[in-house]
């Protein structure tokens, strides 16, 4: 089993601003952000059912602007709602490397912490945050409405202070979590998404982008697939 | 066992006769001293099981011995012992009614304790009949002072009594 | 069926209705958290006062959510069957099912109505919390707490069959008739597993391990297990003192497991051939050629006997009396504990390969120094074979008896005089038992019983076991509380006549130690043509001699030995009531505590030589 | 109507060797059969007692005796009556027959005990991976498989490390008892 | 995903394609999906893909005590939970041998038809959500919320119960409880004309959902069809009359049926149900008073609780078909084998295809609601 490493990665080298203006702009983007977040609707497990009272009218969320939003290319928030399965992890996998940045991920439910009612089961993955990076949990099985509206509003308010940037360390140690990954599916896993490349792209490559584990995934690399469909 | 008996007798009329507050101390002092070889010659008699309850009887009388010493050769004897009187012990009579043995050649602890109760009952009544005897000043305030120590040795060793009779399977 | 109307296209104007709902309240709550429901299962609470570090919630957990953390601040009292552990929740396994809740043997723990907690990826470790009774984030109070009918420990004892008065009150026959196969497991059942038990008793016996196998209905094996700490069982099956019972964690709110009883039922359902197998299992198959020799064959001596001869020792008891046992034969009455049970006992000891020599009083058919010369090593273990006397006015009177005395003689069949009445002085075991062994005498031989118990201690600070107030009030006995005897009364033609009692105002003052106030104005008279003194007990240690005795360090009366029972002298080791006082379970712990340290000693010399 | 319905099955019954038809309950009947007889059986009840309804078909895993238990559950909607048919076959190699062309809803238990018991039903329409499609373990119900060890194998635990729990190991006490060492 | 790393797929020369319906997509019915073929909208082939939810119940529950167990099993279906933990009880009552008190019955019986009640919204909501009718939706959560407030209430959870303990419930019913219940009933009552305006008799549903994803009477039987989808075929068969478990046969009720077999009957079976719940619940609140005792049978300690040897099988009438546990025990502290038999099994694989095939694109999502298929059962 891999290791965990702390969290706080060597922040990577950021090209200089000149502009005496660049961090008021950054506030309110930062603002802006916070107050239209579209959540991405994909129910990966049980807590998903206190979802839709949360969005509709008795608690909703619609309050704090959120929204859910069926493709995660234009979605903000991955709600992961409980424990994942291994199948439905890669799909998350997938989903997540799809979102574009900034891109916050919830764990609601134990599940997500540590294993939770499926700590012993051999189909859920235990630790959300060895396979991507988390902003935020919500506690509870399942969390009711009201504490996944609190989660929110302290994700609202984390993103307005710019503290809700985990997101990049998907980037700066993606060695790491790929690594996890392929502990979990194997040693042929790749995604389509090329989070390398993306890295290099947003000025977010960090020492530990690059390791054994992507050593690893480029040796293996295929083109992909069309998807086959046994009839 | 009756000589000292009446030693206590005999005592308290020659304690009565004391005016002296010093004058008293250095006879209760007496009868301290007096206690203490009791105990120590009879600590030989007794087999050895027992000889610590006879060692820490002597050693008490010896604590007794030396408090009233100090405080006959205490200058300012008057101050001190009228400080020294302002919570009264109680008396609440249980070795009334443990009657004295003979105490033999070799004598068990139950009544090495037996007697010792005794011992201190004698004394505590003495000196308060001492007390009551006496015009209130200072006098009887050091009556009252020696009874009420009889009387905390008394209740000290009605605890080790029990202690040690009823101890083992009641 | 229905009066849905779905074929009616409806009118153009439908959606005008939606205007009468402008009228309406609407849905929404406030963003501020509501109040949960008045049984919540939300975080948890739990009460330190309360929690006794049993970790049954950790046992139910379903989610292995909790782990048990040692408070250092809190203090252990395995007596009292507390230990400094207390649960630690995991919010990242809980499920909120509150099983820990409701199978609480202390009902400590319960979950309160407050259920939001979230954290940023750095503060995770928020999900880990050690719950007391402030709660998480403190907001809310109770929610899910037990109730008495939702309970799921199960607080009432099965009953154990007994003979009722009538059928008990003129005979020794053994009063408890023991627990079915049924009634066993059912009780057996209710254990936790928690190992209070285990913590609190002298000898530290696997009671866990024993209850689950009779749970398992595997009485073999919960002998096995047995004799792996007591080789008293039939005695420890009956008259134990049981501080297992004390600490037991189901005993908390309500009565604790009969731990003694299932004790006792698995020595009833092994058959008493199969129980010598299974104690000899672990049995040295080689002889070291040391021998050893034990003064008194009670439950320490022979205890030491039984461990020493498992380690290949050559063992010889010497015994007083006609028969082994010591105390539990001589001093406990046959319907406690009948001797044919305690003979299964020291059958199983004997048949290891241990001798006992009966009726060989040390002192004058051999002498100490004649055993120092030809054992390697020895063990006193005496017990307190005499009883104590008040040595109030007139108790030198010849029908003023020692209980335990009388008691021997009743256990002996001796015969004598039964008194048509009778007066106890004390409020212990002992007086108990002779009372009611006096009773049944009575009962027999006049029909009427006509004793008088008076102890010292009021009816709240009894020294006997309830029951056996219970059982002696309902044999007839009187028992009388806080009454101190004064004086023995007798006539002028020197008959006995009875005691003359004082009102006890008090025993112990505010240091707990005795010092006892009377009310002499409360005077009353026990009739009585005997009177029987059960205060206390000492040991015989005049068997020593005076030379011993001198060479001997003592201790306040007693024996004075290091903390594996040996004496100043290195041949010379001490055990059981004489050392300790009176207690069958203590006097068996004692015996494994001497025995392995005589073995370490022997094995040490072997090694010089 | 219990009793007739015992009647009515052992009638039923009579052609299969070695069926043993127990009445369990009210409702409830368990059949024993040989595993060669059972697809006879199963036409029989379906055909001639109307058993129509397959509720279920549930495999157990008896490891000590080397066999698999095949339970089929089958409802009668006319006497509203449960027969559940039982026979064992040999865990190795562990193929036996579908029963799909009696009973549709066959298709999906028998695709759902492959894929957990690893057990082959020759026949069946489909013996493709439905749920465990991206497992590579061996089939995970079976008795053999320990799930909990390799969850132990494949995951570690979250190691919490709060202030308080510091505070307390620093002072002498700390974790006492873990929840995998009471597991037994 | 960067423009230089797209991959070209190879399409099939002919205009059928293949489509990946799930599992993150928001016309399905939780994480779940099918494989569709397509040849324009129609489609011509289907498969569904589980497992996005497996979590290996069966294999957990061997490994955890019976008592354990109660925690478990409300999440095997996650919108209607109750009837899991009552199939699981009921199984374990019959093989312990348990007599549950009366009052716990009546409770029981309660909380099932409540829970249906919660779950039968709760599909309303989203199968009009799929033929484009989000009011519905924003209706039926919240309204279902209402009792999931009674369930907080009398539970100590929202959607996880964990009330049902084998042998009774864990809890009596909280002072003015049923005043509430019948309070709540009160309010859907009266909603019941607001919801078959919207809904109902909305000719948006009824055109869309008549003669979608019709089954005939014989194909339903074939294919293992139970509860309300094979009741809208017109079949008059409910395991809570056929095969009565707690009070069902002291109960009055009807059985709702209608004929069509179209995703419309099914769906309107369901809002028939809700009346005949309501008043299975008006029943349970009469009487329940007049009923005392205790709530529960003893039990052994949980923690030392062999149940006795032997195999059963408990059946029950969730909102989405039959249910049945078959439960076999060796005498031990836990389940040697625990079978969950899921109506969704069926519906949400075999009935599905077979239903989605031949049909249109759009009409997916509406045909797997109006099955109220639940991937959680399936998956285990």
């Amino acid at each position: 089993m891999i290791k965990d490493i702390p969290i706080i990665a060597e922040q990577a080298q950021q090209p200089r601003r000149t502009n005496p203006l660049a961090h008021v702009f950054d506030e309110l983007m930062n603002f802006a952000r916070s107050r239209s977040l579209f959540m991405l609707h994909y129910c990966t497990g049980c807590g998903a059912i206190e979802l839709p009272p949360a969005m509709t009218s008795r608690f909703d969320m619609e309050r704090l602007g959120i929204q859910p939003m069926v493709t995660p290319r234009q979605a903000d928030i991955l709600l992961v709602t409980g424990y994942v399965s291994i199948k439905t992890l890669k799909r998350i996998i997938l989903t997540y490397e799809q979102m574009g940045s900034p891109k916050h991920v919830i764990g609601i439910c134990s599940c997500t912490v540590n294993g939770g009612m499926y700590w012993q089961s051999y189909a859920t993955a235990k630790k959300l945050d060895e396979y991507l990076p988390v902003d935020l949990y919500i506690a509870g099985c399942m969390p009711r409405p009201e504490a996944v509206i609190s989660g929110l509003q302290k994700l609202i308010d984390n993103i307005k202070h710019g503290k809700s940037d985990n997101w990049k360390d998907y980037y700066q140690r993606y060695d790491h979590y790929l690594g996890n990954q392929q502990h979990l599916f194997g040693n042929n896993w790749q995604t389509p998404t090329d989070v390398i490349g993306e890295a290099r792209e947003y000025g977010l490559f960090g020492p530990q982008t690059l390791g054994q584990h992507t050593e690893l995934l480029e040796s293996v690399q295929k083109p992909l697939q069309p998807l086959e469909m046994k009839l | 066992m009756t000589e000292h008996h009446e030693g206590h007798q005999s005592g308290y009329q020659r304690l009565q006769a004391q005016k002296s507050l010093k004058e008293i101390l250095e006879i209760a002092t007496e009868f301290e001293r007096i206690a203490h070889d009791f105990y120590t010659a009879l600590v030989p008699k007794v087999s050895k099981q027992i000889r610590y309850l006879v060692e820490e009887l002597a050693a008490e009388e010896q604590e007794h011995f030396d408090l009233f010493q100090k405080l006959a050769n205490n200058p300012d004897l008057e101050k001190q012992v009228g400080t020294l009187i302002d919570t009264p012990a109680n008396d609440h009579g249980f070795s009334d009614c443990i009657h004295l043995p003979d105490l033999g050649d070799h004598p068990d602890d139950q009544a090495v304790l037996q007697y010792a109760l005794y011992r201190e009952h004698a004394a505590m009544e003495q000196y308060s009949a001492l007390a009551d005897s006496t015009e209130p000043g200072p006098v009887q305030e050091l009556f009252r002072y020696l009874a009420q120590e009889e009387t905390k040795h008394k209740n000290e060793l009605e605890k080790a009594y029990y202690e040690t009779v009823h101890r083992g399977g009641v | 069926m229905t009066d849905i109307d779905y074929k009616a296209k409806g009118s153009i104007l439908n959606p005008l209705k939606n205007l009468q709902f402008l009228g309406r309240r609407p849905v929404t709550q406030p963003l501020e958290p509501r109040p949960a429901s008045a049984n919540y299962r939300g975080f948890h609470l739990n009460d330190w006062e309360k929690c006794i570090g049993c970790s049954t919630c950790q046992k139910v957990c379903d989610n292995a959510a909790i782990t048990m953390v040692r408070i250092p601040d809190i203090k252990e009292d395995p007596v009292n069957g507390i230990r400094n552990l207390r649960p630690a929740i995991d919010y990242g396994r809980c499920c909120w099912c509150g099983l820990c809740v409701d199978i609480c043997p202390t009902g400590s723990l319960s979950l309160s109505r407050e259920y939001v907690h979230t954290c940023t990826q750095d503060e995770i470790d928020s999900y880990f919390v050690l719950p007391d009774s402030s709660g998480m984030h403190g907001t809310y109070g109770h929610g899910w707490r037990k109730t008495a009918d939702a309970d799921l420990v199960d607080l009432s004892r099965h009953p154990m069959a007994h003979l009722e008065p009538p059928q008990r009150s003129d005979n020794f026959d053994e009063i408890m008739l023991g627990f079915t196969r049924q009634e066993a497991i059912l009780e057996a059942s209710r254990c936790v597993q928690c190992g209070m038990c285990h913590d609190a008793c002298p000898t530290h016996m696997d009671a866990p391990e024993y209850i689950r196998a009779i749970w398992q209905d595997d009485p073999e094996e919960a002998v096995r297990q047995i004799y792996r700490t007591n080789p008293f069982p039939e005695v420890c099956g009956r008259v134990c003192t049981h501080r297992c019972e004390t600490a037991c964690s189901i005993g908390r709110r309500g009565e604790p497991v009969a731990i003694r009883w299932l004790k006792r039922y698995a020595m009833d359902a092994v058959a008493p051939e199969r129980v010598k197998e299974i104690a000899a299992e672990s049995k040295s198959d080689y002889m070291t050629g040391k021998r050893i020799a034990i003064i008194g064959a009670g439950p320490a001596g022979l205890t030491a006997a039984f461990d020493l001869i498992k380690q290949g020792h050559q063992v010889d008891v010497y015994e007083g009396l006609s028969e082994a046992g010591g105390m539990t034969r001589w001093g406990i009455p046959e319907y406690r504990l009948p001797a044919a049970a305690l003979a299964r006992d020291v059958d199983v000891i004997t048949s290891l390969g241990v001798r006992i020599h009966y009726n060989r009083w040390i002192g004058r058919d051999i002498d100490m120094a004649t055993l120092q010369l030809e054992y390697d090593a020895v063990l006193l273990a005496i017990g307190l074979g005499l009883g104590r006397s008040t040595r109030i006015p007139g108790s030198d009177h010849p029908q003023v008896r020692k209980a335990v005395e009388l008691l021997r003689e009743i256990s002996q069949g001796s015969v004598f005089a039964v008194p048509r009445s009778a007066v106890v002085i004390g409020g212990g075991n002992v007086a108990m038992d002779i009372a009611r062994s006096l009773a049944r005498l009575q009962k027999r031989e006049y029909g009427t019983v006509r004793i008088t118990a008076c102890a010292l201690e009021d009816r709240a600070h009894f020294l006997a076991d309830e029951i056996e107030i219970i059982e002696a009030i309902e044999e007839g006995i009187e028992v009388l509380d806080a009454r101190g005897p004064q004086r023995c009364e007798q006539h002028a033609d020197g008959r006995l006549l009875g005691l003359k009692t004082w009102k006890v105002d008090s025993i112990f003052d505010e240091q707990q130690r005795f010092a006892p106030r009377y009310d002499n104005s409360d005077e009353r008279f026990h009739e009585g043509e005997m009177i029987i003194e059960a205060i206390g007990q000492m040991s015989d240690v005049s068997v020593l001699g005076p030379e011993l005795t001198e060479l001997l360090e003592w201790n306040r009366g007693r024996l004075k030995v290091d903390a594996a029972g040996r004496t100043n002298l290195p041949w010379l080791w001490a055990a059981g009531d004489c050392v300790n006082g009176p207690d069958v379970v203590h006097a068996v712990a004692d015996g494994h505590r001497v025995a392995a340290s005589i073995d370490a000693y022997l094995n040490i010399r072997e090694d010089v030589a | 109507m219990s009793q007739e319905l015992t009647r009515m099955l052992d009638t039923l019954t009579k052609d299969i060797a070695g069926a043993k038809v127990t009445l369990k309950r009210a409702r409830r009947m368990r059949i024993d059969v040989d595993a060669d007889a059972l697809p006879a059986l199963l036409e029989l009840l379906q055909g001639r007692g109307s058993y129509v309804h397959l509720s279920a078909i549930s495999c157990v895993d008896w490891i000590d005796d080397n066999q698999f238990e095949l339970v089929y559950h089958v409802w009668s909607y006319e006497s509203n009556s449960l027969v559940s048919a039982h026979t064992r076959i040999p865990r190795d190699p562990g193929v036996y027959l579908s029963i799909y062309d009696l009973y549709k809803p066959a298709a999906f238990f028998e695709r759902d005990i492959h894929e957990m018991f690893g057990l082959y039903f020759e026949g069946s329409p489909s013996m493709e991976k439905f749920i465990l499609t991206e497992w590579e373990g061996p089939p995970p119900m079976r008795k053999d498989f320990d799930a909990e060890a390799w969850v132990r194998d494949t995951f570690t635990e979250r190691d919490y490390n709060p202030e308080w729990l510091k505070e307390l190991t620093d002072a002498g006490g700390g974790i006492a008892i873990r929840p995998q060492d009471i597991r037994k | 995903m960067r423009p230089e790393n797209y991959q070209a797929i190879n399409h099939p020369p002919s205009h059928e394609y293949e489509l990946n319906f799930g599992p993150n997509h928001p016309g399905i019915e939780g994480n779940y999906a099918l494989k569709v073929k397509l040849q324009g909208d129609q489609v011509v082939e289907a498969h569904a893909d589980g497992g996005y939810l497996h979590r290996g119940f069966e294999k957990l529950m061997e490994g955890r005590l019976w008592i354990q167990n109660i925690a478990l099993v409300p999440r095997i279906c996650v919108p209607d939970p109750v009837p899991m933990e009552m199939a699981y009880s009921l199984a374990v009552e019959e093989l312990g041998g348990l007599e549950v008190p009366i009052r716990a019955q009546w409770i029981r019986v309660m909380q099932l038809e409540l829970s249906r009640i919660a779950a039968h919204l709760f599909t309303f909501g989203g199968h009009a959500a799929t033929t484009g009718m989000y009011t519905t939706m924003y209706w039926g959560v919240a309204d279902r919320d209402l009792f999931l407030d009674l369930f907080e209430e009398l539970t100590g959870g929202r959607v996880y119960h964990i009330y049902n303990i084998p042998g009774g419930v864990r809890r009596d019913i909280p002072d003015g409880y049923l005043d509430r219940v019948t309070s709540t009933l009160d309010y859907l009552e009266s909603r019941l004309p607001d919801y078959d305006n919207l809904f109902f008799t909305n000719q948006v549903f009824v055109k869309r959902a008549t003669g979608t994803g019709t089954m005939t009477q014989q194909q339903a039987l074939e294919w293992g069809v139970t509860g309300p989808n094979l009741r809208a075929t017109g079949l008059k068969l409910d395991v809570r009359r056929d095969d009565p478990y707690l009070v069902y046969d002291e109960i009055d009720f009807d059985i709702a049926t209608e004929e069509a077999g179209d995703a419309w009957a099914r769906t309107l079976v369901r809002r028939k149900e809700l009346q005949q719940s309501i008043r299975i619940v008006r029943q349970v609140i009469e009487r329940l008073p007049s009923i005392g005792g205790p709530i529960r049978c003893p039990i052994p300690n949980p923690l030392a609780w062999n149940v006795p040897a032997g195999e059963a099988y408990a059946r029950i009438d969730s909102s989405k078909g039959e249910v049945a546990y078959y439960v076999v025990s060796t005498g031990g502290d836990k389940p040697y084998r625990v079978h969950v038999r899921g109506p969704s099994s069926m519906h949400a694989v075999q009935v599905l295809e077979n239903l989605v095939t031949g049909g249109r694109l759009e009409d997916v999502a509406q045909i797997m609601f109006s099955l109220d298929a639940c991937p959680p059962e399936v998956d285990r």
